[in-house]
């Protein structure tokens, strides 16, 4: 006879399946990565070049590449699996549909927001920043990009099945991640500058945590109402 | 001029068979090549007398650009003929240099960058020149990444030769850029109105690196295009033939 | 056993279903013939919880399934007009990944699903790259392999040729035998022996 | 040697140079030695028919 | 008995169809501008904010906001008609396919690099530029975005098909686009600064002019192949 | 009149089409009854030029297709898998949007074709909010509106009730009846006169 799978077996699975659906095409997990540091570049080029100016400029750079980078990703985070009634055998598998769809958050993030903040360090060392910062800066972007992607699941929830979804989504998004922009850059700021960014820090993981407790919810709210 | 060499090279048994013959002809020389060139540049040649010791980086850096840049050109000239004329070998060759191409422009922007520290005193600049040949990275690394995310061979074929032919407009722009806009870079010290900007004893061995790097681009080159060349074959008898011995020794 | 009373369905503007009312016994299967647009999708979408009702009662072995939607989902099994595949996933991957949503599942089994639809040599090649009737026969696999009592299939035989078709009658009949039940969209009935099978011509009469 | 080896003080911007290109020139050959090869042995599993035509 | 199309009445009617469709959907053709403002709002945000340093900022700002709402507008330019078979039967139309992309993108142009073009000199006194400098910042993004929609297109048509193809559109169109943005930046800067700026212009007019004559057909067979 | 010589297509790695040949003169409609996977949808693919040719050559009225692209596009219709309508279009838009890239059209000649379907009472609701069958019956009246000489049908009833499926046999009798051809993937032979139409079963075998 068959033995119903638990919610944490069900969860794993969908962990697995996300990870080998993004390995399987080469460096597609890479793009999110890639066009951060482009948005980084982006500004250099933009601007008349001088290290001082650029490094005073770096957390806003960086964050706002950020922001934007996950925004994009997070687009896709439910689009297709939406799209070929993937959720709508979330939502019949008599598993707790939030539980499921943080599971597909998670995923996201190892494949998105994990990557970014890996790469943050090379980017704000290319803007000027100094070495010494890098620790406060991975911290920050460690914190940060966990709320967004968070975040973003709500966005990607409510915008699930419009055409344009990706604009609107950004639209929906990006007011709600001023606080993380705000206190994210701050911190970015401080550790740069080599002062103690303890204060923002400690928002930031309160924003996480809070994302992660109540995000999944809202989210399992909105795609159940996009299914219809 | 006759087509028939052109149509015989569009065969792929033909191009595996020769490609294969004329590889150790291209590697040997530029082993020779490269060697020599920076046995002359990097110990014998004399120090620049502005420079001093940091010029030998030159003796890679101006190389690897050259490379990096040619091996564009080629992989867009490949994927052009290969899109007009629907002919596999020229696919097969832009996807075997891409990758290369991509080593090579890499190099010279790390070279660069370790070179501009000393003598900029800062790793990098937003100036066009070194601005154009990151954006040829970025060509380079969008077609592989476009490649990738085609899974029908022949469709990455076709769809990554239209992005390399439209990014063919970035290499001239590299080369002129220094002309162009002014640069920190330095312009043209070879190839110029009145011959090179540097002794003898410095511009010889860079030139010996030059075409050891070109020999040797063509020799990685077409290993690579014979292994894409396979794996466009559809059952082809000469495959077949070709591998037969190797399955049962 | 699936009963509905009295069930209203409004898709948008629309007043789809108008007080519609069945019962479904274990072991029958309700195949639904009604024409285009008369609410075959939107029935079934309903009855799964899947659009909201504008009155009427749903009741699953006697209890109304709003009560507890999730015991109610774990025993029915969905198949719309998407297939709910991913294109790049092969579809012996599929199957594990779907089916692992609700029960435990291991390779065994999902080559015997596929092997039982015909596509054994087909189980490592990525769905994107199958035709759309091999496609559908992936979905009916993995129907199989959900342990489910109540079977929700909208127009199941659509891009099947005959072989196929036969293949969902007989996973239909094995269903039923084990006591499980089916409402079916479809246009043209299934060829399931008539003991196990209603059919249902227009949603103006009864069933 | 020794003040070969130091570059008259710019070591640590030539040595690292050469030795990434050297590096590259490798690492090159390596690869494509193997893309070849599996380039064969795909060949070889698709003519002894591993999936169906 | 039935007359044959013109090219022309084709793309009229091309360029009909899309306006309709944006309109339908109420205010979705404001979204790329909505985040325009957002991108250019968050740069203060994320900085200490000191005006004189923002003006200097403010190319950089707006340009950078400009190119990444145009690439994230682009990425829809042809994904649904690429997937519900309408460019299938674009193709099959038996008139110029370059031809009819190029409607298209006009029609996307006029959706969202327009109303962006509008929108910059609003974004530009908020970020500090001065007034005198609004018919110079507008004139540059009015050719910079004809040149971004049409860079775009490429990109799209290449990417058509492809999951994610949003990340790696931008991964593909960002480096086509570096010179409109150096240029366009350029301009803007000495259009802020009160200088002439004929040079940048010329060069952004040029390649505007390059783009309408080259890209509708390098569009034109990158979507051809990916409708396979 | 469309010929086919030792057509070879591939679909990445497989090897689809083995030199397919076929003659469909005038007034004549071949339908594929080919089983799932075969290579149905290839093949009208293949000949309308959305699938590249390995080998072998299409010729329409005695001409190499592949010399004027432009002018065999403008004789064929195309309806595939996806029917290219726009949800948010009213299924009167959509005809008149879709038929003006080929041939100027009115309003008149779009209510007509959606009266023959069946829809004219639906002219103007969103096709997002149409069933399956109502979308494919769209999808047939632009089929009608196109004045195409060669169709290409991919599974042209699937979707359909019984009512729908005769509206497309009447469909294709009058294309037939003026001189048209037509090639149909089916897996229910259409109830076309036995004079119009031929049956072919197995790629394998002569059509
Ligand atoms: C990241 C920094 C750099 C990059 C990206 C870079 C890039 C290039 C490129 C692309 C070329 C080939 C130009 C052509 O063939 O048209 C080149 C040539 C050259 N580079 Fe650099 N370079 C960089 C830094 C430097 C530095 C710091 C120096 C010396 C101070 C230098 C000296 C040269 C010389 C002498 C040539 C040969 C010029 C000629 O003969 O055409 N480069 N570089
Ligand atoms: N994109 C693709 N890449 C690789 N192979 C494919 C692709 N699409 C289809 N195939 C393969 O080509 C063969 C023919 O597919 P096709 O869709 O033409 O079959 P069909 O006759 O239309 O089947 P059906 O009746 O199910 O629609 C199938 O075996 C399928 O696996
Ligand atoms: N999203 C929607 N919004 C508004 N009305 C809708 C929507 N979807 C369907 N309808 C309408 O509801 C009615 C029933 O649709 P439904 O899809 O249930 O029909 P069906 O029986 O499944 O038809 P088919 O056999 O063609 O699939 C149709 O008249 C249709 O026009
Ligand atoms: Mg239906
Ligand atoms: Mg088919």
């Amino acid at each position: 006879m068959t033995t119903r799978a638990s919610p944490l077996y069900a969860a794993r699975n969908i962990l697995r399946r996300d990870l080998t659906l993004a390995f399987r095409r080469p460096g597609e997990w890479l793009q999110p990565v890639a066009f951060f540091f482009i948005v980084t570049l982006l500004f250099p080029l933009a601007l008349d070049p001088e290290l001082a100016h650029l490094r005073r400029l770096a957390p806003a750079a960086l964050w706002v590449a950020a922001l934007l980078s996950s925004v994009l990703a997070v687009d896709f985070l439910f689009r297709e699996d939406g799209r070929d009634g993937t959720l709508e055998q979330f939502a019949l598998s008599g598993q707790p549909f939030a539980w499921l769809l943080l599971a597909k958050t998670v995923a996201h993030w190892l494949l998105t927001g994990l990557p970014l903040t890996l790469a943050t360090p090379f980017a704000a060392l290319a803007l000027g920043a100094p070495a010494s910062s890098v620790p406060g800066v991975l911290a920050a972007l460690l914190l940060g990009s966990i709320s967004l992607s968070l975040l973003g699941a709500i966005g990607a929830g409510l915008t699930l099945g419009l055409r344009r979804g990706g604009a609107l989504l950004s639209l929906l998004v990006l007011p709600l991640a001023v606080p993380t922009l705000i206190f994210g850059a701050r911190a970015t700021e401080l550790a740069i500058q080599g002062e103690p960014a303890t204060g923002p820090m400690y928002l930031l993981a309160a924003l996480a945590a809070l994302g992660v407790t109540l995000a999944p919810l809202a989210a399992a709210a909105a795609v159940r109402i996009s299914l219809e | 001029m006759s087509w028939a060499w052109f149509h015989r090279f569009g065969s792929p048994p033909y191009f595996y068979a020769v490609a294969g013959r004329l590889v150790p002809w291209l590697a040997w020389p530029a082993g020779l090549l490269i060697l020599a060139g920076l046995y002359g540049g990097v110990v014998m040649a004399p120090p620049d007398y502005q420079q001093s010791d940091a010029a030998r980086i030159m003796y890679v850096h101006v190389p690897a650009a050259y490379v990096g840049m040619m091996s564009y050109s080629v992989m867009a000239l490949a994927a052009a003929i290969g899109l007009v004329w629907r002919i596999k070998v020229c696919h097969a060759v832009a996807a075997a240099t891409a990758p290369i191409g991509a080593g090579f422009t890499a190099v010279c922007l790390v070279t660069g960058m370790l070179w501009g520290q000393p003598m900029w005193g800062t790793y990098w600049a937003w100036d066009p020149r070194l601005v154009s040949m990151l954006v040829l990275l970025f060509f380079f690394l969008g077609y592989v990444g476009l490649r990738g995310a085609i899974d029908d061979i022949s469709r990455a074929d076709r769809s990554s030769a239209v992005l390399a032919i439209v990014g063919f407009v970035n290499v001239p722009i590299i080369h002129f850029s220094v002309t162009w806009w002014n640069s920190i870079h330095q312009g043209p010290s070879i190839i110029r109105k009145g011959g090179p900007a540097m002794p003898a004893s410095m511009w010889v061995p860079l030139v010996l690196v030059i075409f050891g790097f070109t020999f040797y681009f063509y020799a990685v080159m077409l290993v690579r295009a014979r292994a894409e060349v396979l794996r466009r074959d559809r059952g082809g008898s000469w495959v077949r033939e070709l591998l037969a011995p190797e399955e049962n020794p | 056993m699936l009963e509905i009373l009295d069930l209203h369905v409004w898709r948008g503007e629309r007043h789809v279903l108008r007080g519609l009312a069945l019962r479904l016994p274990e072991g029958q299967a309700l195949q639904l013939l009604w024409p285009n647009g008369a609410g075959k999708t939107s029935l079934l979408r309903a009855v799964a919880g899947l659009l909201p009702l504008e009155s009427g009662r749903i009741l699953w072995q006697g209890e109304d399934v709003a009560a507890d939607r999730e015991a109610f989902s774990a025993d029915l099994a969905f198949l719309g007009h998407e297939l709910a595949l991913k294109g790049d996933l092969t579809a012996a991957e599929n199957l594990v990944y779907s089916v692992s949503l609700r029960q435990r599942i291991g390779r065994a089994d999902v080559m015997a699903a596929l092997d039982e639809v015909g596509l054994s040599r087909r189980a490592d090649t990525p769905v994107r790259q199958m035709s759309a009737g091999q496609q559908r026969r992936v979905a009916l696999a993995r129907l199989g392999l959900w342990r489910a009592r109540l079977w929700l299939l909208d127009e199941p035989a659509a891009n099947l040729d005959p072989a196929g078709q036969r293949q969902v009658v007989a996973a239909l009949e094995r269903h039923l035998a084990t006591g499980g039940c089916a409402l079916i969209s479809t246009h043209q009935p299934l060829a399931l022996q008539p003991a196990l099978t209603r059919l249902w011509q227009q949603p103006g009469e009864p069933a | 040697m020794s003040d070969f080896l130091a570059m008259s003080g710019y070591a640590a911007y030539v040595w690292p140079s050469i030795g990434l290109t050297l590096a590259l020139l490798w690492l090159n050959i390596v690869q494509a030695r193997n893309a070849l090869e599996r380039a064969k042995s795909e060949a070889r599993r698709r003519l002894s028919g591993g999936d169906d035509a």
